[in-house]
């Protein structure tokens, strides 16, 4: 049995570590990890609970493949109520540390309540302590690292943690863990940092055991040859990483720039996977190091990177971690367009040198590059200015600036925390909310949805807010994935939004990472539940809980104040057709889609859940 | 004859022509009646590797692709299959 | 036919499937802590170091053991731990200059490395193969060798 | 060709069967002076636990080994060496030629000059028969004072203490383990001893042992800095260390210092003897000077480089073997390697960690790392040999040592798999 069936519940107010059992019944209709713990939330956090106060609760979790042999199976996710977004929040992460809580013998952690003082939590198999913060608190997720790897002594510890944006309160603050996998979006790093929590640090040793290792081995198997002879997971995504899309997304017209003013970037090979693989002049090195793989991954997208040590960006500064001037995770293509075409950057060393920032500081870089991107397109407009931004000329293609902002965020200073609050109150505080590229006040990731109208449905009805991680239609409009179809029409895409939201659920449910979808379905995945846990997991009821993990979802964002009525797009979406590439002239279909998705989720006209689809799913 | 450009991607960057710069792409000459799948020949691009084929940013069906005539300015993209996110 | 381990590092991505692969081999369970074969990271150099035993020749485990608990598996060329007569006396861990012998608290015995009796599970589940089992002729046995020549100099 | 041994410990074993290896047909002998089958002393404590059987301390399990590879085993003492006409006497009055002679006869327990040492109820623990002399006193409830605090009484201890005996522990100098570790694990090893209810007294002297009348068998005198302690006892234990057996070489040509003096080829000053293990005064890798040892990794080295040259097959040679030991105080597992005291001049560092029970102590010349104490850590810890015997160049790890010592294993792959590791 994979599962430990014990949770860690630490209460932060009272200063308790209590184990208690995994509610078991809530894993046979939600699975784990995001189903799971949002099974928790809701049970225990009511909807309109202030995020950052001390009654929003967070759960780590794992999933039940978490820890095993399974390809990519040392996921874990942090479920909380969002400070951005007001909604639900599940973020999920690679590296090291969800099976290491596995085999310290927990399925969860659970923090609830607030510390009167900055704290860390330390966890040895079963026994937790609350610890003193006060010596790392205000210092970086690196820092962090290193300050409590020399005080346990132990090179194995596994940690995640905040930086300084967590601790000050800029919204889209990320958890750290391994030096630089993110549990990045929706702020969950805020509500830790709101918490007083610095830091959890992990030392397991019990190890994880499956139900039917015969079975385990054959179906691990022949899951990890499919995905080694598929060539998207077996060869595209280890040599070029997610930035192999930045030319194709570019190429078809909807590659996000400038505030999503344009969908296509002049820059973009600049900045693309296959920019990161040519030497450069100053010491002939390419910026991609090479490959490495999370936990059990045997697809490894990881990006090792250096920067150029020629690069502006770490030329005479002394106060900078010696990291920069070596490898570390490199540039991801969200953290890239973001960071990149989307303020009109095209410097790659300047994009990478901001990503270590965010992987040093715990910042989701969508949602740092969003809000500059639309800072800069007011400062353009003239809407702020050089007094507004502390003197940083805010304009499009400026590496520097962009580079100052993310430097400010980061310390969370001045302009910076201004702008750690968001695109979405950015925007509305200067009176330009229109601006926002948001819904549910999250940040749009690097899909124009007018190019790829699927993905414009995906936002606006995304239970995080805005993410392309929640029903990534891309695969099929785009890639091919598992079928072709067109990115332009809107026909059949709310059908196409829900077998992928539905499917995302689960692949987010069972402690695998979301990218084994390239080349599972449901049907790969429910062989290696099967034999890992006890339960009768077939593909069908892994479609109904995934389903049955949406509506939850959607529940408790209708209660908070975040349901139908924030199922929309900015305008310029919906108003302003795209200019160039084959998107010339359209705008969204979002108007068009809502009313069938609705219906083919068995929700009412105005989009609420229904009492029979309730039923239906027996929530 | 009249020019266009070819793109390849990814693992198709090693059947760039020499000295050519590497994701800017290449000029190609073409007749009125040059099709895809000539291009794909002449170039000696692999078959059972190419996978997104966008011309002018429009995705070209595998099934249209060897007979589409390329035009003037045309703009024709090649990438094995590839995905991310 | 001997065959031994080959380790490429360059091609290591610090998954970490062979040490669970290993652990499961061994001890029955997916736990790296228990894995005979390691992964060392250099974070700031970007590589990961696959390390475990090179089953070398000079044995000095095998000649150190005081009561014949390692034995030479004429077969796969691998010394093997003889649980049965494992006293626990750790003598072998301070005698292996690549310290690829390690204590077990629970088992109050030593681990290490015995080629699974000729089918490494590590090789099986290495997804990049920076891990090989293949005919020691023809691969870099000779490295191997080199490199224990070169951490241990004749006597 | 004869070969003859004098000692049926691992040394005299290891050397016999190389001798078989390179040689098919040459006579071989062993001469042991214990009615036992050839075991080793190093498992005897794990005997005395009860882990294993009397059996699981033998040297070799399969039945018939020693015949199968026609090597004689004779139980008897060798009482004088005839180097002119190549034989030894024995005890049993006859006589064995030879013509090439091993001595590896090993080392035995100095008793100390107590009044009453000599008494029923007083035992060593170095032999078989000592361990069942003390497996019969030592029943709970008893109380047991043990004599000294080195390697083998430390060893031992965990045997007594799962007996359920009341232990306690007096040793000369200031800390455990003098000869083994420094003032830091010593103390932290005396720590875990008091921390594990056994009473330890430090820079004490047992100055007497009265048997007396009553519940207890003896009364035992401990003189210490601060007075002398009168404690009851059933059991006295001497654990004050060995000294090499070489009484019945007297009149023999041999050089003995604190053992036989042999050259890099094992070969003593006398032609044809050649000697090993704990009885030899062999050269130390890392001070180049000539020591006995007494540890079992030099035992069988020696061995197997005596053999060597006792068949002639090739010139085998003894660059020195390094001091090395490995101990586990009832669960507390330390290690000492090589010049743990450091030499002048060079730099160190020590990482303690007194609430984990863990020390690291690394000693260096120039870059090369030349010593090194642990406590607590069992992972990877051959590592601290391979690096002080291969004399390896450390360049920019050894200021990372310096900084954290616990960064070993990184340092020792980087030096020795520099090829991989290019930063």
């Amino acid at each position: 049995m994979s599962w430990t069936k014990k949770v860690l519940r630490i209460n932060l107010t009272k200063g308790t570590c209590t184990p208690e059992p995994l509610n078991m019944e809530w894993v046979e209709q939600f699975l784990g990890q995001r189903g799971l713990a949002t099974k928790y939330l809701t049970e225990e956090v009511p909807p309109t609970t202030d995020a950052l106060s001390p009654e929003n609760t967070m759960y780590m979790i794992t999933g039940p493949l978490t820890g095993t042999m399974a390809s990519t199976a040392g996921r874990y996710s942090v479920v909380t109520k969002s400070p951005l977004t007001g909604a639900v929040a599940c973020s999920n992460s690679g590296g090291f540390f969800g099976n290491e809580m596995k085999c310290a013998g927990w399925d969860m952690i659970i923090l609830e309540g607030k510390s009167p003082m900055p704290v860390y939590i330390s966890i040895n198999d079963d026994k937790a302590e609350i610890l003193p913060a006060d010596e790392i608190w205000g210092k970086s997720v690196w820092e962090t690292d290193e300050w409590l790897h020399a005080k346990h002594q132990d090179p194995q510890l596994r940690i995640a943690a905040i930086g300084v944006p967590g601790e000050k309160g800029v919204l889209y603050a990320a958890i750290i863990n391994d030096l630089h996998r993110a549990a990045g979006r929706s702020g969950v790093g805020t509500v830790m940092g709101s918490k007083n929590v610095k830091a959890i640090a992990l030392r397991g040793s019990k190890g994880v055991t499956v139900n039917d290792p015969k079975a385990f081995f054959e179906t691990t198997t022949a899951a990890k040859k499919i995905l080694a002879e598929n060539a998207v997971t077996g060869e595209g995504l280890p040599a070029l990483g997610t930035q192999v899309l930045m030319n194709v997304i570019n190429e078809m017209g909807a590659q996000p720039a400038h505030n999503y003013k344009d969908s296509v970037f002049a820059g973009a090979s600049k900045i693309s996977g296959e920019a990161m693989l040519e030497p450069r002049e100053s010491d002939g090195k390419p910026n991609l190091t090479r490959n490495a793989g999370c936990f059990a991954c045997t697809i490894s997208c990881g990006r090792i990177s250096t920067i150029d040590p020629q690069h502006f960006s770490i030329q005479n500064k002394d106060d900078l971690h010696h990291s920069y001037h070596a490898n570390s995770g490199g540039l991801e293509y969200e953290a890239a367009w973001a960071l990149g075409s989307d303020t009109g950057v095209d410097d790659l060393d300047a994009l990478t040198y901001a990503q270590f920032v965010c992987n040093e500081q715990g910042l989701d870089p969508i949602s740092l590059g969003s809000t500059i991107a639309a800072a800069m397109e007011m400062f353009e407009e003239g809407v702020i200015t050089t007094k507004d931004t502390g003197g940083i000329e805010l304009n499009f293609g400026n590496a520097k600036a962009m580079i100052e902002c993310t430097e400010l965020v980061a310390k969370a200073e001045g302009f910076g925390l201004e702008l750690g609050q968001g695109s979405a109150r950015f925007c509305a505080k200067h009176g330009r909310p229109e601006l926002s590229m948001t819904v549910r006040g999250q940040e749009f990731p690097a899909y124009d949805p007018r190019g790829i109208q699927g993905m414009g449905l995906g936002y606006a009805t995304s239970n995080r807010g805005a993410c392309h991680l929640r029903g990534y239609t891309v695969a099929s409009e785009v890639l091919g994935i598992p079928i072709k179809t067109d990115p332009l029409e809107t026909e059949g895409k709310a059908g196409l939004q829900i077998a992928f939201q539905n499917a995302t659920a689960v692949f987010d449910s069972v402690g695998i990472c979301v990218f084994t979808s390239f080349a599972w379905s449901l049907e790969d995945v429910a062989p290696q539940l099967d034999a890992a846990c006890e339960g009768d997991w077939t593909p069908e009821r892994l479609g109904e809980i995934g389903e049955r993990i949406w509506n939850l979802e959607r529940l408790y964002n209708e209660a908070a104040g975040v349901g139908a009525s924030a199922d929309k797009l900015p305008p310029r979406m919906t108003t302003e057709p795209a200019t160039t590439g084959p998107a010339a002239g359209k705008v969204s279909g979002l108007a068009t889609m809502l009313p069938e998705y609705y219906a083919e989720r068995g929700w009412s006209p105005e989009g609420g859940v229904t009492a029979e689809t309730k039923t239906r799913l027996g929530l | 004859m009249s020019k266009m450009t070819v793109k390849l991607f990814a693992s198709l960057m090693e059947y760039l022509p020499v000295n050519s710069t590497k994701s800017h792409g290449f000029d190609y000459k073409i007749t009125d009646s040059t099709t895809v799948g000539y291009l794909i020949d002449d170039l000696k691009l692999p078959r059972n590797v190419i996978h997104i084929v966008l011309l002018n940013g429009v995705y070209l069906d595998a099934e249209t692709r060897d007979e589409t005539v390329l035009s003037e300015g045309d703009t024709l993209g090649f990438w094995p299959p590839v995905a991310g996110g | 036919m001997q065959m031994s381990l080959v380790i490429d590092a360059n091609k290591c991505t610090g998954c970490l499937q062979c040490e669970m692969a290993c652990s499961y081999e061994g001890e029955g369970v997916f736990n790296p802590t228990k894995s005979r074969i390691k992964i060392f990271p250099f974070h700031e150099e970007g590589i990961f170091v696959p390390y475990t035993c090179t089953q070398c020749d000079e044995a000095w485990c095998m000649h150190a053991c005081p009561v014949e608990a390692i034995v030479l598996n004429k077969t796969t060329g691998a010394k093997e731990i003889v649980n049965d007569l494992c006293v626990g006396c750790k003598v072998c861990t301070i005698a292996c200059p690549f310290g690829t012998v390690n204590y077990n608290a629970d088992s109050g015995k030593v681990i290490k490395c015995d080629l699974c009796g000729g089918d490494p599970e590590c090789a099986k589940a290495c997804p990049t193969d920076a891990i090989t089992y293949q005919d020691a002729n023809w691969t870099g046995y000779d490295k191997m060798k080199d490199y224990a020549a070169k951490a241990m100099p004749a006597k | 060709m004869k070969h003859l041994i004098i000692g049926a410990g691992p040394s005299g074993v290891v050397a016999a069967e190389h001798i078989r290896k390179f040689d098919k047909s040459a006579s071989i002998t062993i001469i042991g002076d214990e009615p036992e089958a050839p075991y080793s002393r190093m498992a005897i404590p794990y005997h005395l636990i009860g882990n294993i059987k009397e059996e699981g301390t033998h040297l070799r399990h399969t039945a018939g080994h020693f015949d199968n590879l026609n090597i004689k085993i004779i139980n008897d003492r060798v009482t004088k060496i005839n180097s002119k006409n190549k034989s030894v006497e024995l005890t049993s009055g006859g006589s064995e030629s030879y013509d090439k002679l091993l001595i590896a006869s090993g080392s035995r327990p100095v008793s100390p000059p107590i009044p009453g040492i000599g008494q029923p109820g007083v035992h060593s623990c170095w032999t078989l028969e000592d361990a069942r002399a003390i497996a019969a006193l030592a029943k709970p409830g008893a109380k047991v004072i043990q004599i000294g605090a080195g390697f083998i009484a430390c060893i031992i201890l965990e045997a007594l203490a799962r007996r359920d005996v009341e232990l306690t522990v007096v040793e000369m100098e200031d800390r455990m383990v003098p000869r083994m570790m420094d003032s830091i694990a010593g103390n932290m090893i005396k720590d875990w001893c008091v921390h594990k209810k056994i009473d330890v007294f430090t820079n004490g002297q047992v100055s007497e042992i009265k048997k007396v009348d009553g519940d207890h068998t003896f009364k035992v005198s401990v003189k210490t800095p601060n007075g002398i302690t009168e404690l009851d006892a059933d059991l006295v234990i001497t654990a004050t260390g060995v000294r090499p057996c070489t009484d019945f070489l007297e009149g023999s040509d041999l050089i003995i210092d604190d053992g036989i003096i042999v050259d890099k080829n094992m070969q003593t000053n006398v032609a044809d003897i050649f000697a090993a293990g704990d009885v030899a005064q062999g050269k130390d890798f890392c001070t180049g000077e000539y020591t006995v040892q007494a540890i079992q990794p030099t035992a069988a080295e020696h061995g197997l480089i005596a053999a060597q040259n006792m068949v002639g097959a090739e010139r085998a040679e003894c660059g020195g073997t390094i001091n090395m030991n490995v101990l586990d105080t009832m669960g507390l597992i330390s290690c000492s390697f090589g010049l743990w005291q450091g030499v002048e001049g060079g730099e160190s560092c020590q990482l303690v960690e007194k609430d984990k029970w863990r020390y690291l102590n690394l000693q260096f010349d120039g870059d090369v790392l030349i010593g090194a104490t642990a406590i607590g850590h069992t992972q990877h810890v051959g590592v601290m040999r391979g690096l002080i015997q291969a004399e390896i160049t450390l360049g920019p790890w050894k200021d990372k040592l310096l900084n954290n010592p616990l960064q070993l294993m990184s340092a020792y792959l980087a030096c020795t798999q520099s090829a991989e590791i290019k930063s």
